[in-house]
């Protein structure tokens, strides 16, 4: 299990295929494999975006993270879990946030993987300010799913 | 009784400053920590608020040493 | 869209990379890619299982999976969607499925990913045999979900 | 009328053939394309049946130069 926060871009793709090369105890034994992976847009709440800014509250965002997988793998039989999630400045196109959960079975992987992003974007204290032709706006909240 | 006060995002702009410290002779809330701070200026509707680092009501007992953080909702993922 | 089977082991990182890398034109658009992949397990309802034998009736199965994937497609607000499904000969801890979907929002990629998914388990003809210690086995049926 | 017949999986191993060609003189339904060539011997349960690798009913009628399919519940994903 590893949560993990970056302040510079990351390529999900080679993050999970790195991160998988290390689960080679896990072989045979993970048969479903639910990954999210949240992207930023060039566009939010009618504007064009042109650069964002995720801040977040050190100590308290890590704490949070690790607490929401672990709620669920309290909940679902998971055999690992690994959340990369961004801060400071982003263009359009820069992943924001990996989720991936391995589990034997593809229910489980499924909520659990939507569950983790559920909560994360409830609770972890993460705030984007979004750069558009007006200026700069902080998002007041997400959208809730 | 020393309390660190931590402000973040849209809350922090508004305010100027991104921390405080208060020097408490008596037992305070989060909602008195707030009070104590800003007087009458009121906390902005739906502002979040920690101890530290756990989410926590307005009601609840802030000691010596605490971080007390006050927030708007959180906009991750 | 793209649909494809392969009778060969793949990796479904590299192709994954390879296909997002084909979406430049919808940078900025996507927010949320949800992906699953499925994997040979080493056992399966009580047994141990050294190898898998996966049967398709071919032009059957890729025209239902097209239809499952534009289904979703009616249903979610889809950007794209890839599929990449293995027949023939699988060890233990080779894909056995890829699923992908690119969307704005992350309800809609979750909500059609799991769609997608549940949909080929019900209606694609594939059939699963196994090699386990007591000889062969067809699997009877897949688990709902 | 000609129609091409083909097994899948569990059930053409149970069979013994993988394929099967019936010439017939009248329309049939799918389960009379079944007891024409298998005579007395049911049609397993559960067996699901494609018409030009579509899913069909057992009363679909089936047409000259048709593909009928018979084949286990899939198992795939």
């Amino acid at each position: 299990m590893k949560i993990e926060l970056r302040d510079a871009p990351f390529d999900p793709l080679v993050e999970l295929g790195r991160y998988q090369n290390t689960l080679t105890g896990l072989h045979g034994q993970y048969g479903a494999t639910a990954i999210f992976i949240g992207t930023m847009r060039d566009f939010n709440d009618g504007a064009t975006v042109q650069e964002m800014t995720l801040e977040h509250y050190p100590g308290m965002t890590e704490r949070h993270l690790q607490r929401i997988v672990e709620a669920a793998a309290r909940e679902w039989p998971l055999l690992d879990a690994l959340v990369i999630h961004r801060v400071g400045a982003l263009q359009p196109n820069d992943p924001i946030v990996l989720v991936a959960v391995w589990s034997a079975q593809r229910a489980a992987a499924f909520a659990a993987c939507r569950l983790i992003m559920e909560e994360l974007k409830a609770k972890a204290p993460f705030w984007k300010r979004e750069e558009t032709a007006a200026g700069p706006r902080w998002v007041a909240h997400n959208t809730p799913s | 009784m020393s309390i660190d006060i931590k402000y973040f995002a849209s809350l922090r702009d508004r305010l100027g400053r991104a921390e405080d410290r208060l020097d408490a002779a008596t037992e305070l809330t989060v909602a008195e920590v707030w009070a104590a701070l800003w007087l009458d200026r009121p906390l902005p509707p739906n502002t979040l608020t920690a101890v530290n680092m756990e989410y926590a009501e307005l009601t609840q007992r802030v000691r010596d040493g605490d971080e007390v953080a006050f927030f708007p909702p959180v906009t991750g993922g």
